[in-house]
């Protein structure tokens, strides 16, 4: 096992050059429309539960409500391409930026709220946003949701399939993750990840906690905004049936069961998950009694996800120090 | 200790998954009970089957539904089996669970699509899962009929989107016009509505027929579909004096209802929605008594057909048929003469074109698609007397 | 030698309990002023109040000619007030490196979209933590860690740690917490030297200690508290011979008195 | 006027059973520290109890409160070795994801057992209207009320004044020294979950003879409201998560007869907001033991 970490940790960019090449022809493989489908929801979800961990995963700050950004982002995209004839791509970013926007208001509370006080608000925010969304009639269609949006157009290229789809939640995500990973090991991300493990000391050292606090959900929303965008355009048809709390919880238990606070978490988590509900499918009206009990047993038996870090305040703390800590002592101590 | 009982959850999840399997099997086991009895009908069946998809959630807030679905279209089939199948083949319904999520909706309309054995899809329950997969099979041409939607916007969507429920749109200009302004002789109306497609697109309607016909709407507020205390909404519908209540719910009617009476409010009320639904009157006990609903099929003992059904279908499903079960089964069949008429040569667009041209009368009324593939439903007025529905006015009750 | 800190009447209550009650006192640029006195004597919250994590009832504080009574702790950190804690606040599951780096979170300003576009900012940043990282931790003797993650580490590793990630910021005062508590004797002197050897670098430090002898041999001057009031300040020797002091911390009578002896000893 | 108060008597009603899942919640949320999304399901299945009690003895309440006391404790029990026992020293966020997980299998086995259709709960208790001054109040009503206040008083009483109820309150506060000091941390921990849940069962039975029907997704958005009013109460107090509850409902309640129902979660949670904005500890005075 630790050899094949190594080895890893050697070709990292090798595998990583593999792994996308891989990404990238697999779907080419003489595929059905609906198993392509199925990929391009877990790819979908891959960016969502990344943006999710954002927040939880590194800043620590345990958030419900991921499903109001992602609503915020389809619905502001829902409504501008229905209404106006624009070019899609400033409108993803639009409803990126109109998601974090929404993400810096609700973070405002959660400067002096903590724990399960600072997850109520989320998820009584996103409740907010969902209820909006079903009655502002004459903006978001009520109940009725908004149809026929149309696909987007890049240089005359259409996504008309769900195989041009895939190709494009995939580099959503790749832009995603490649951002994500510069801004985690940079000052900002230490800055988030040294909040999650002890606010006081990070406060000693002159991190501005509210800052980056703020600027850690705004990062989250942005991208969550961006994927609702998409999504939009995807199923071109939404409404606010979607974006219920059920589907902030969806999310959450793809960041914790891939791994909180690690990039590759959400990823494995999203494979997972969204695998494992179609693969459970013959087993009829069964499936989420199994699904459910599959993520009590990897609660149990792996609390810090598939891929979790183990450098973290959140992958189960003193269990995991005692088991590992003895041994490492004796090698450095001198 | 710990490997042990690792193993052992492994072990009982295991165990799960096989119940789980072994659930599953029941109702194909079924379905091949049914496919013997079909050569058993003495008709020759060496050729394949064929298969229909159906979208229903089965899991999830709407498995009620899911349900009504899985019964009734069962039943269908069997029907449909033991007479000899369509054209001598055998019909199939593989049931797959959406779970009432958008979503999945899509992705298994898609999947039917991709299943060239698949001639057709059935569903989804709601009018959004509907509609979110309505695009889908626009694109790779494969009928799918709901037989429930009720959203104006469905059928229009695409081509090959077909719905039976009826239009909410009209339903709602009629409960206006004849059941609430003709027969109940009200002023001013209340009304109650429940704050999804189906609850707004027929209050849409509602309001400007009811105000054609002179009356007033005093009250009008949606609610979410979750709600469950409408104390606050009652006490403030009694403060603008209705002489008249209408309540468009689906699921929580009854509470509405028992609300109502609980209040101590004696006002004449009509529901729309559940039609004459005996879980209504389960509900609501006493405190039904006298209400007015309008529906398109009732399965009265005058009529056999309708009546055998009902009975059946509370014996299998273990609670009382709705109108939409008779939409559901009705949905089956309609598709299967639409499969027949293409002879020996079944194709997507033949069995679209044959849905076009149906025009008969079914266990639910008569059946004739518009050519957007929505359809105006006659209705009949019900009261509820002695825990009964009873019908006050026909079919031809607007025409007079 | 200029002024560094400097507190005028600074009192702090919880409800009816005085915590600190006017304490004034200086700290000079060059000094390591100790703060001792019994245990429940206020020393922690006058620490709390210097570095912001309390705002004091009355009076003010100034540093560096700047009244810093009302700024939040992080605006205090900034202006240049480094410190430890009484139980340690490390990123535990961090490695050292890694704690060293958010030490010099001051030192850089990389914001968001240079991370993003690796600016010359953020490779200039990046460069600057990992020199400094390293540099403090060559200069505490933590270098063979740098790798390990910081909560596996020996207690008395572990405190040397938190000095290091605090320095990494540069403080002008460097505040102590009982740095030195739960040490054994070895580790206490290897602890000693670290402090002066800092201090002859010009590190201007505050500390608080129960260990006397560790404060006696390091510090150039004292504050003594008791229930929350100053009752002395000066030099070692003054401190040590000051009968209030002496009845502090022994109590009153022939028992406090041979113990004071014994002491001496 | 008269229509202002009937609004608030369907407030503090309605706030009543807020108020009644919010006492359970806040027991077992005080006790474990940690939060739990199975209440809604603990209730729906102490309904259930309630409700095949009643088809089998006839419409004996005390009989039925009994069943669902007697349910939920079992499901307490199973919840608590499921959720939390082996989760004390960990983060709280995995044993919320476990609790979220259980919700989601007892929702879905629930389904399966009971079926999905809506079970009638006809006339458990006689439906008499009473008209006191301007406000008119059914016996149902006056039932619910009067239940609440009994158990948020003898719950307090017992946690305040019993020595098993300051065990409790011990273990609730400092986990290691209640150990320290005898007692047995883990079954007084599953007796003060089983407690709460009961008490979660009783009020979903109650909830079920007030709308007349159980099904099995009845708990969903009910837990919601439970978890909302005992944050407002500052989770572990169980008077104030009873006045949160209350307050909750009566806010809504106002909202609907000012604007429309349509909005009646929004303001709830604005309302939730607002006071976690102002008071981030709710409306506890002190800091106590919280998750």
């Amino acid at each position: 096992m630790n050899r094949l970490k190594e080895y890893v940790k050697k070709n990292q960019k090798m595998i990583l050059i593999l792994i996308l090449a891989f990404a990238v022809v697999f779907p080419l493989l003489g595929f059905e429309k609906s198993t392509i489908r199925i990929f391009c929801r877990i790819l979908m979800y891959m960016t969502l539960a990344g943006s999710l961990n954002i927040t939880n995963g590194y800043s620590g700050q345990t958030s419900l409500g991921h499903a109001g950004f992602f609503c915020v982002g389809a619905y502001t995209a829902a409504i501008i391409t229905t209404r106006f004839e624009v070019s899609f791509w400033p409108i993803m970013i639009l409803a990126g930026i109109f998601a974090a926007v929404v993400g810096l208001i609700i973070s405002v509370p959660t400067i002096r709220l903590k724990g399960i006080y600072l997850s109520i608000i989320t998820l009584g925010a996103s409740e907010v946003i969902r209820i909006l969304a079903l009655n502002w009639q004459s903006l978001t269609g009520g109940s009725f949701g908004i149809k026929g949006i149309p696909r987007p157009v890049f240089f005359g290229f259409e996504f008309d399939s769900p195989l041009k789809f895939y190709y494009l939640f995939l580099g959503i995500a790749l832009i995603f993750l490649f951002v994500s990973h510069r801004v985690i090991n940079s000052r900002v991300g230490r800055s988030w990840m040294s909040i999650r493990e002890n606010e006081l000391a990070a406060k000693s050292l002159g991190v501005e906690c509210s800052a980056a606090k703020m600027m850690n959900f705004a990062f989250g929303a942005f991208w969550a905004g961006i994927i609702g965008a998409v999504y939009a355009v995807y199923v071109q048809y939404i409404d606010s049936a979607v974006f219920t709390l059920d589907e902030g919880f969806n999310i959450m238990s793809m960041v914790i069961i891939g791994g909180q606070g690690t990039l590759v978490g959400p990823l494995v988590g999203s494979v997972v998950v969204n695998g494992l509900t179609e693969v459970l499918r013959p087993i009829g009206v069964w499936r989420f009694v199994m699904y459910a009990a599959l993520i009590i047993v990897m609660m149990w038996f792996r609390p810090q996800g598939l891929m979790g870090a183990s450098n973290s305040i959140l992958a189960g703390g003193k269990v995991k120090m005692k088991a590992t800590g003895k041994a490492k002592r004796k090698e450095t101590t001198p | 200790m710990k490997k042990l009982t690792a193993l052992l959850t492994v072990l009982a999840l295991l165990a799960c998954l096989l119940a789980g399997c072994a659930g599953e099997a029941e109702p194909s086991e079924t379905v091949a009970a049914s496919a013997n009895a079909g050569e058993t009908g003495a008709v020759s069946t060496n050729k394949e089957p064929i298969k229909v998809g159906v979208l229903a959630p089965l899991t999830g807030t709407m498995a009620e539904f899911g349900k009504t679905y899985e019964v009734a279209m069962t039943m269908a089939a069997e029907d449909i089996n033991e007479a000899g199948g369509i054209n001598g083949r055998e019909l199939v319904l593989q049931f797959e669970d959406s779970k009432g999520d958008q979503n999945q909706s899509a992705e298994l309309a898609s999947k039917f699509a991709d299943d060239d054995e698949v001639v057709a899809i059935l569903g989804d329950f709601s009018s959004g899962c509907a509609m979110a997969a309505a695009p889908i099979c626009d694109e790779e041409g494969i009928v799918l009929l709901s037989p429930t939607a009720s959203n104006p916007d469905f059928a229009v969507m695409s081509d090959w989107a077909f719905q039976i429920a009826g239009l909410a749109s009209y339903e709602g200009s009629y409960a206006a016009t004849y059941e609430v302004g003709k027969y109940a002789g009200a002023k001013n109306v209340a009304i109650f509505y429940m704050n999804t497609d189906f609850g707004a697109s027929i209050v849409d309607s509602f309001i400007p027929a009811a105000e054609a016909a002179g009356m007033n709407i005093v009250f009008c507020e949606g609610y979410a579909d979750t709600e469950s205390d409408f104390s606050a909404l009652i006490t403030k519908a009694k403060a603008a004096e209705p002489d008249h209540v209408m309540i468009v719910d689906q699921t929580s009617i009854s509470n509405v209802i028992n609300q109502i009476r609980g209040s101590g409010w004696d006002v004449p009320i009509t529901m729309l929605g559940p039609s004459t639904s005996q879980q209504v009157i389960d509900l609501c006990g006493e405190n039904c008594e006298g209400i007015l609903t309008t529906v398109s099929v009732y399965y009265a003992e005058s009529d056999p057909a309708a009546y055998a059904f009902a009975q059946e279908f509370a014996e299998r499903a273990g609670f009382g048929a709705t109108v939409m079960a008779g939409f559901a089964y009705d949905g089956v069949i309609i598709l299967a003469e639409a499969i027949e008429a293409c002879g020996d040569n079944i194709t997507r667009e033949a069995i679209r074109d044959n849905l076009y041209l149906t025009d008969d009368t079914y266990l639910t009324g008569p059946i004739k698609f518009s050519e957007n593939g929505d359809i105006v439903r006659k209705y009949l007025i019900c009261e509820i007397v002695d825990g009964e529905y009873v019908i006050r006015c026909g079919y031809d009750y607007d025409a007079e | 030698m200029s002024e560094i800190l400097r507190t005028e009447g600074v009192c702090r209550y919880f409800g009816g309990l005085k915590a600190v009650e006017d304490v004034s006192m200086q700290v000079n640029s060059g000094d390591i002023f100790g703060i001792i006195g019994p245990n429940g004597a206020g020393k922690t919250t006058f620490f709390n109040v210097c570095s912001g994590i309390y705002k004091p009832t009355k009076g003010k504080v100034i540093f560096c000619g700047q009244d810093i009574s009302d700024l939040s702790q992080e605006s205090i950190s900034r202006a240049g007030v480094g410190r430890t804690f009484q139980t340690t606040q490390l990123f535990q599951f961090m490695s050292v490196l890694e704690n060293v780096k958010i030490g010099c979170h001051m030192g850089t300003k990389t914001k968001l979209v240079d991370a993003i576009f690796h600016t010359k900012t953020y490779k200039e940043d990046e460069a600057f933590a990992e020199e400094k990282a390293v540099e403090t931790l060559r200069k505490a003797g933590l270098e063979q860690y740098a790798n390990t993650l910081a909560g596996n580490l020996p207690y008395g590793i572990q405190r040397r740690v938190e000095i290091a990630r605090s320095l990494a910021s540069d403080p002008k005062i460097l505040m102590l917490d009982e740095p030195a508590a739960g040490m054994n004797r070895l580790e206490t002197d290897a602890l000693r030297d670290f402090v002066e050897e800092l201090n002859s670098q010009g590190q201007t430090i505050l500390l608080i200690e129960h260990d006397m002898k560790f404060v006696m041999n390091c510090c150039n001057r004292i504050m003594v508290l008791n229930f929350g009031k100053k009752i002395c300040e000066g030099s070692p020797d003054y401190v040590s011979n000051n009968k209030e002091v002496q009845t502090a911390y022994f109590g009153s009578g022939t028992f406090g008195k041979e113990a004071a002896k014994y002491a001496e000893n | 006027m008269e229509y202002i108060s009937n609004q608030l008597i369907n407030g503090i009603c309605q706030g009543s059973i807020y108020a009644l899942m919010a006492i359970g919640y806040s027991v077992v949320v005080g006790i474990t520290g940690m939060v739990t999304f199975t209440h809604g399901e603990v209730m729906m299945l102490g309904a259930f109890a309630a409700y095949y009690t009643f088809l089998w003895a006839g419409n004996n309440l005390l009989l039925g409160i009994f069943a669902a006391f007697a349910a939920s404790w079992l499901v307490g029990m199973a919840v608590y070795k499921v959720c939390y026992e082996h989760f004390f020293d960990a983060p709280r966020h995995i044993s919320l994801i476990c609790t979220v997980g259980f919700s989601m299998l007892i929702k879905n086995l629930a389904q399966i057992i009971f079926g999905a259709n809506r079970m009638p709960m006809l006339n458990i208790i006689d439906n008499r209207v009473y008209q006191i001054g301007p406000v008119s109040i059914n016996l149902l009503q006056i039932v619910i009320l009067a239940v609440v206040i009994v158990l948020a008083t003898v719950l307090s009483l017992f946690l305040n004044k019993t020595k098993g109820g300051i065990v409790l309150r011990a273990i609730s506060q400092e986990k290691t020294a209640a150990y320290m000091v005898g007692i047995n941390v883990r079954s007084t921990a599953m007796v003060g979950n089983c407690i709460g849940c009961g008490i979660g069962g009783v009020a979903g039975m109650l909830m079920a003879i007030y709308y007349q029907t159980c099904y099995a997704t009845m708990g969903g958005t009910m837990s919601m409201k439970a978890f909302s009013s005992s944050v407002l109460g500052g989770m572990t107090d169980v008077r104030l998560s009873a006045v949160g509850g209350l307050c909750i409902g009566v806010i809504e309640n106002l909202g609907i007869t000012f604007s429309s129902a349509n909005f009646r979660d929004a303001f709830a949670f604005c309302f939730l907001i607002l006071v976690l904005i102002i008071r981030p500890q709710g409306f506890a005075v002190k800091k106590g033991a919280r998750p």
